[in-house]
């Protein structure tokens, strides 16, 4: 039975048409995914659903009847619960203060609400007290943390946009569970989603968007076509990469490196990492969630000061006091969170892309505009960066679309080493594979890469070799050459140290 | 009324010339200022052909004073009176106008400057004196004498500062004991009496630079159980129900000082100057003391609360 | 794949929470340390003196309005916004209280609701214009400063009004003595429980709870911390936003006739500049000026300490100029003694 | 897919990037609205004694030592910061200023480095404690506002020391006479350029053309805007936040001989409150006191309403009190004017 018609849905806002005559309907117990290419649409679609914007054109029905959704509350109302793409939740507050925020009684009833959100948490798998203040929590246990509140609803429709992008594949696993026992209970799922293999194993049907306007929908997922209706053109190999590179000499080498957690902070010690980068290679960096991935290639570009070992970049001493003295060597981050540590949200495209290196901008002392604005339209342009022009806001941009300004950014330093955290987060097909023929580009111009994703079939079919981390331990490495699985992977990344379990 | 002022104007016939006086007072919010405002307008009244303007208030600050007194240049009003916050800011301002013919009477507070028409206010060294002598009457025997002072930078709490030292120094045997800012404010002087009150077992007077400040020492004391045995000593006198004189007729002050506000004096002069006539350059006013006798003939005579 | 459910990582090992929470305990110890250490001077230099009951109430006393005060800008402070207006709300709160008094006869229990009832009426404009007219909070109240100011001074006429309102028989009238009870210093109540001590901490015990147990306490964290999240969560954060100004404005209206009744008048003048008092006492208590952070326990500290500071230097007989210096370099001292991490300079980029 | 080159999207269609930019040139003009009012209420109602040469220059000349505060202030605000210690920098830099040129009769042109010195100094000191030591910048300026104003009433003795200094023969002395130059009311300099104004216009272009044209001017906005993203991109975040405090700092330090000079004294009270003054003209010129938002033009357009409100009003002859009700009037809708979106209260969630 169908839950939920959305009919000629449109949407404008200043300078763009976001959407246009979009429909779309959910049926019980079913899930359906909506794929689309970065900024086709996919989010303001469900927003609209959700009650974010206040005004839109067409109509909404749920249960067979018109529904009225102009706020969240009304969407709530209407038993309509969403994950959105961005976390939103506040960071100093509780785990079960944020599991429960807008819902909860006129005087709060701690213990059950605690109760239920432990509850909540250990379905999903996730062992943390319900008081732990969320800007304790890692960006991956934030995000179950998004599903766990959702959950916590009565709902007949949830719609999740791109649940999994912090995830990885255990956690994923865990998600599709939890789908799996809600759509037995009859609640409708609209799942957005860049990853195609997700959509294989979850998804009833397929529904496919472009420049804001319907393209089609299917039930038997078939990749290829599927790429074709989102981006209108078949689209090569997925993963390019052949193979070649690593001869080159070394340019990054990491000896017996230590970084300590911090308390309170939920940030992983690193523990006597070593490895090594050459000029033209791609390394990748594997492990679960809390790894410490993140927290290497942090470490690595000067965020946080190590307590023992050593690194050299290039043959020469490496060691770098802030990111700023990394630039200067020539090492970019992508980092993990665009929104929180890569982007200035209230400024404009190309104020963000120029900002590390306005440095070679300059002219006179001055930053030459013209050529700041050449340099970054050609970035964008090459990354197929869906905005009206340079001068718009980043705030403003598709989430696929703000991580491509964040590459962009980075590739105008013209680095020598590029560390990617979770570079291809949020990003669409098409676009991914350029990212990886990027990669690929600049491995084979003499750069070397260093990639930690979550993502292991894009590690496997990128890299030359892989790091395993487990709880800031490297616990294996596999080459290229060795045909790694990746069972082998995880098994490597699950090789706790029993000592320090207690 | 772009005329310059003279006798000529409205003294020969024709049409009847209305005089038009602008003023500027450096802080409308003083319980002082405020009567003093409220005089002027009442005596202004006396003079049909004279119009004085909305009272500008500087509210304590030099530059928006100064502004003012250039507004009123540039008005070209017929007279100006001024009430300077500090006298070294508004001294270029009235020289301005000095310089575009403009007659200025400074009220109160002085300016470095020879260039205007009259001075009055009051005399403050003198006050203090006063204020001394009446000290050195209530302590025969000597005693402790504390000083709750007005913002330290102000011309008159240093004034009244020097004329009480000096007078007390007739008797070696009174010792102000303790000091501070009090910022002219009675809600600042009550914790500060308080403290005091900790500190010193014996505390025979409070001198107090205005009423308020006296005042906010009394009701500390009084809190204490020690209002009587301490003598209280105010300078304004007011005539406004919360103001000093009250206070000495219900005898929480033993005496307090009228600071005059020379009101009459200005209109009266402003009437003679836009006449042609002659007039003191320098009016230095007297104070005339209030004790428990005199009060309630006082307040009748200077209280303007039916008179709008 | 799927057959391993163990699960990836303990996201929590026992021992490491245990050091976390007292690590936390030590924080939260940590925030008293400023009080602590002036409370230390005080008794140092000033012995019993200072260490008196009626010392400290009248220390706490003196402060008190501002102290209410400082619970309104806290509320407001959370959400993200400023309040520079309580100065002058409380201002004519007192000189609405005093006309009252002096003019219609009032009893005190009328006249403190009619206060509050002014006081959440320009609290509400401020609301409205912030969360309506999506003025920023700073110039909003920093207008309703200027604009109750000018009304104030107005209605009073700029001549102060005395609340000790003798009757025709000389003494005072019963409801100007029963107003004494508010404020005059010294005054007792319920043996030595000074009224306006006992109502700062009144104030400050009831929004603590609101803050800490309910829901309207959690909304007011939540649009502070993060206005999307709070929206997307169905909070309405526009009610929110209106709320904290308008009970901001209802405790100024509250502190009115406290502050009337402590200097037996109302003063077309009263409340000036404790708007910076207020915050600050917010502030060094660990509000952040951000939004979202920051509590009622903290704000009594911070106002326990600006207030004791005063006492303490003033006892001492410090020099009134000296004590501007020294008062700021504590200020510093006590603020930076408060922070756990304090000698670890930006390590990590923190992630907020 | 390497071979088809054609993007998906044109990043910039010619003719909607022409409508936005029109689009933006109006938003810019809407800035301005609120001046265009006032100017037009000044010149409805006082016509040619507004809009006259002198009328002007004496408006903005009494606000140019406010308006080159809130330059600084400006900076501060752009990294999210607050600088409430610049009115007691403008008082110690005028007390300096005076004491030099009475008691070692220097010349103007080294008063005024050894002024910016002096007030870069505590600026400086602002940023250390603010970066340093993590002091949030509201508690670190109001502590060094206390201690400065100590300061400057201790050196001068609480007296304030006069700049108008005669000679042996009872003539200003050359250093006097030339000091006058800084700011006297309605002296001249380039024939009708008088200093102050001169010295506030000329602190704006700089400090637009450092915002807007500078590596450190984008480092600036970055910080504010998002200070991890800041720090990751290689932005030296400690050292832009001392910067900019010790700039705010210097700026007071150079306003404050303008100050002694328009005064012809230096009070031990100068320049206080000023930081309201400052705040406000660069927050209803536009500046987000969140950080990250705000210009110069807002500022100097910010300071113009300020100061030719007060002046309209004070030509009209409107009471005291009732200016202040206006005034706060006035503020709150040009602000509003000022908004695009006015009436689309919480249309569309934005993304940030
Ligand atoms: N608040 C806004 N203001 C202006 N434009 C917006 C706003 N929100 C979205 N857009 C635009 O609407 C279009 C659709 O964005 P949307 O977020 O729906 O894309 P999406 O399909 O979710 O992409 P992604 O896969 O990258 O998340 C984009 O071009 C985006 O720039
Ligand atoms: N300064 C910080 N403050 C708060 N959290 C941090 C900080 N630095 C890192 N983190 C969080 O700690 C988590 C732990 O780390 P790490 O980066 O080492 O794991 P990871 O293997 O990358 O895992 P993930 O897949 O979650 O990113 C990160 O995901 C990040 O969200
Ligand atoms: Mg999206
Ligand atoms: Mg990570």
């Amino acid at each position: 039975m169908t839950v939920l018609t959305m009919r000629a849905i449109g949407k404008s806002f200043p300078g763009v048409r976001a959407l246009d005559g979009v429909s779309l309907t959910v049926a019980e117990g079913e899930v359906v995914a909506l794929l689309g290419e970065n900024g086709a649409g996919k989010s303001t679609l469900m927003n609209i659903l959700a009650g974010v914007f206040k005004d839109y054109e067409g109509e909404i029905e749920i249960g067979g009847r018109v529904a009225h959704i102009h706020s969240p509350k009304d969407a709530r109302r209407h038993g309509i619960a969403m994950i959105h793409q961005e976390l939103n939740l506040v960071p100093e507050l509780s785990i079960a203060d944020n599991i429960f925020l807008g819902r909860e009684r006129a005087i709060l009833d701690r213990k059950a609400m605690e109760a239920r959100t432990a509850e909540l948490l250990r379905g999903l798998g996730l062992d943390l007290s319900p008081r732990r203040l969320i800007k304790q929590c890692k960006i991956a246990e934030r995000q179950l943390i998004e599903v766990a509140k959702a959950l916590s609803q009565n709902v007949r429709v949830l719609v999740m946009d791109e649940p999994t992008s912090a995830l990885a594949d255990a956690e994923v696993q865990r998600l599709y569970a939890v789908i799996r026992d809600l759509t037995g209970r009859g609640v409708a799922v609209i799942y957005i989603s860049h990853r195609l293999e997700e959509l294989e194993e979850i998804a009833d049907r397929v529904v496919v968007l472009r420049d804001g306007t319907y393209v089609g929908e299917r039930s038997e997922v078939d990749r290829d076509e599927l790429i074709q209706m989102m981006v209108g053109r078949p689209l090569g190999e997925m993963f390019p990469r052949a193979d070649g590179g690593g001869s080159g000499v070394e340019l990054l080498k990491v000896e017996g490196l230590s970084v300590p957690g911090e308390p309170g902070s939920g940030r992983t010690p690193l523990r006597e990492v070593s490895l090594s980068v050459r000029a033209g290679e791609i390394v990748g960096v594997a492990g679960l969630m809390g790894a410490g991935r993140s927290e290497l290639l942090e470490a690595i570009f000067g965020v946080h000061r190590p307590a023992a070992g050593s690194m050299s970049l290039g043959g020469r001493p490496y060691r770098p006091r802030s990111p700023k003295g990394a630039i200067r060597r020539g090492v970019a981050l992508v980092a993990e969170d665009r929104k929180a540590q890569s982007l200035v949200l209230g400024n404009t495209i190309a104020f963000n892309a120029s900002l590390p290196s306005l440095g070679r901008l300059l002219r006179l002392g001055t930053v030459d505009a013209k050529r700041e604005q050449a340099a970054v339209e050609r970035q964008v342009n090459e990354l197929r960066v869906k905005a009206p022009g340079t001068r718009f806001t980043v705030g403003n941009l598709s989430g696929g679309n703000q991580q491509k300004v964040v590459l962009a950014k980075w590739l105008l330093t013209s680095p020598s080493l590029i560390l990617m955290d979770e570079p291809t987060r949020g990003i669409d097909v098409g676009a991914k594979a350029e990212i990886h023929a990027l990669m690929s580009s600049l491995a084979a111009g003499g750069k070397g890469v260093l990639v930690a994703s979550s993502e292991l079939p894009e590690l496997l079919a990128m890299c030359d070799r892989i790091l395993v981390l487990c709880e800031g331990r490297i616990t294996a490495e596999f080459s290229r050459g060795e045909h790694p699985t990746q069972e082998a992977i995880l098994e490597a990344a699950m090789a706790r140290q029993k000592v320090t379990t207690l | 009324a772009s005329k310059a002022p003279g006798p000529s104007t409205s003294a020969d016939g024709g049409e009847k010339k209305k005089f038009v006086v602008g003023y500027s007072q450096s802080n409308n919010a003083e319980p002082y200022r405020a009567q003093l405002n409220l005089q002027l307008q009442h005596f202004m009244k006396k003079y049909p052909d004279i119009e004085l303007l909305p009272i500008a208030d500087a509210k304590q600050s030099s530059a928006t004073q100064v502004s003012q007194v250039q507004n009123f240049v540039t008005q070209k009003v017929d007279a100006l009176i001024v009430s300077p916050t500090e006298p070294a800011p508004l001294t270029a301002a009235v020289e301005q106008a000095c310089q575009a013919k403009i007659p200025v009477i400074v009220l109160d507070r002085t300016v470095n400057t020879d260039c205007y028409t009259a001075f009055i206010g009051g005399d403050n060294v003198l006050i203090g004196k006063k204020a001394g002598e009446e000290a050195v009457k209530l302590l025969p025997d000597g005693g402790n004498v504390v000083e709750l002072r007005g913002i330290m930078s102000n011309q008159p709490q240093i004034d009244r500062d020097k004329g009480f030292r000096e007078a007390i120094a007739a008797n070696p045997k009174i010792k102000i004991i303790a000091d501070r800012e009090g910022k002219w404010l009675k809600e600042q002087a009550t914790p500060i009496m308080q403290q005091w009150l900790a500190q010193h077992e014996k505390i025979d007077l409070v001198y107090g630079h205005n009423d308020p400040m006296a005042l906010g020492a009394y009701l500390a004391a009084q809190a204490a159980g020690k209002a009587e045995q301490i003598k209280f000593i105010g300078i304004d006198g007011l005539a406004i129900p919360d103001g000093g004189i009250r206070a000495v007729q219900l005898g929480q002050l033993s005496a307090t000082f009228i600071y005059p506000t020379g009101a009459e004096e200005a209109a009266e002069t402003v009437n003679k100057i836009l006449h042609g006539q002659e007039v003191e350059k320098k009016q230095v006013l007297g104070t005339t003391q209030v004790t428990k006798d005199n009060a309630a003939e006082l307040y009748k005579k200077y209280d303007l609360s039916g008179q709008g | 794949m799927t057959t391993k459910t163990a699960p990836p990582t303990p996201a929590k090992a026992p021992g490491e929470n245990r050091l976390r929470r007292t690590f936390s305990a030590l924080g939260a110890a940590q925030a008293y340390i400023g009080l602590v250490l002036i409370l230390a001077v005080g008794i140092a230099t000033k012995g019993d003196i200072f260490l008196n009951e009626t010392n400290l109430t009248n220390a706490v006393g003196a402060f008190a309005s501002r102290g209410i005060l400082a619970v309104g800008v806290t509320l407001v402070i959370l959400t993200g916004g400023i309040d520079l207006s309580v100065g002058s709300l409380l201002g004519i709160a007192s000189m609405t209280a005093a006309m009252m008094l002096s003019k219609h006869s009032l009893e005190p229990w009328q006249i403190v609701p009619i206060c509050m009832v002014v006081g959440a009426f320009f609290g509400f404009l401020n609301g409205a214009g912030t969360a309506w007219l999506r003025i920023q909070s700073f110039v909003m109240t920093l207008a309703m400063l200027s604009v109750v100011r000018g009304l104030d001074r107005q209605v009073s006429d700029n001549v102060s009004v005395g609340t000790q309102i003798a009757g025709p028989d000389g003494k005072l009238t019963p409801q100007a003595e029963a107003f004494q009870l508010f404020g005059t210093p010294g005054h007792n109540l319920f043996d030595r429980i000074y009224y306006p001590v006992l109502a700062f901490i009144v104030v400050c015990v009831v929004f603590h709870l609101i803050l800490t147990k309910t829901r309207f306490g959690r909304h007011v964290y939540a649009v502070g911390g993060n206005p999307t999240a709070a929206r997307l969560s169905g909070v309405n954060v526009t009610a929110i936003t209106i709320a904290v100004f308008t009970l901001s404005g209802m405790l100024a209206g509250f502190a009115g006739p406290i502050d009337a009744a402590y200097s037996a008048s109302a003063d077309p003048q009263a409340g000036q500049s404790y708007e910076l008092d207020a915050i600050a006492a917010a502030v060094i208590g660990g509000a952040s000026l951000a939004g979202g952070k920051g509590t009622i326990a903290g704000t009594f500290v911070g106002a326990l300490i600006l207030t004791l500071l005063d006492n303490v230097l003033g006892l001492n007989a410090v020099s009134d100029n000296w004590q501007l210096v020294i008062k700021g370099l504590i200020v510093v001292v006590a603020v930076v003694l408060q922070r756990p991490d304090l000698f670890k300079f930006f390590r990590g980029g923190s992630r907020s």
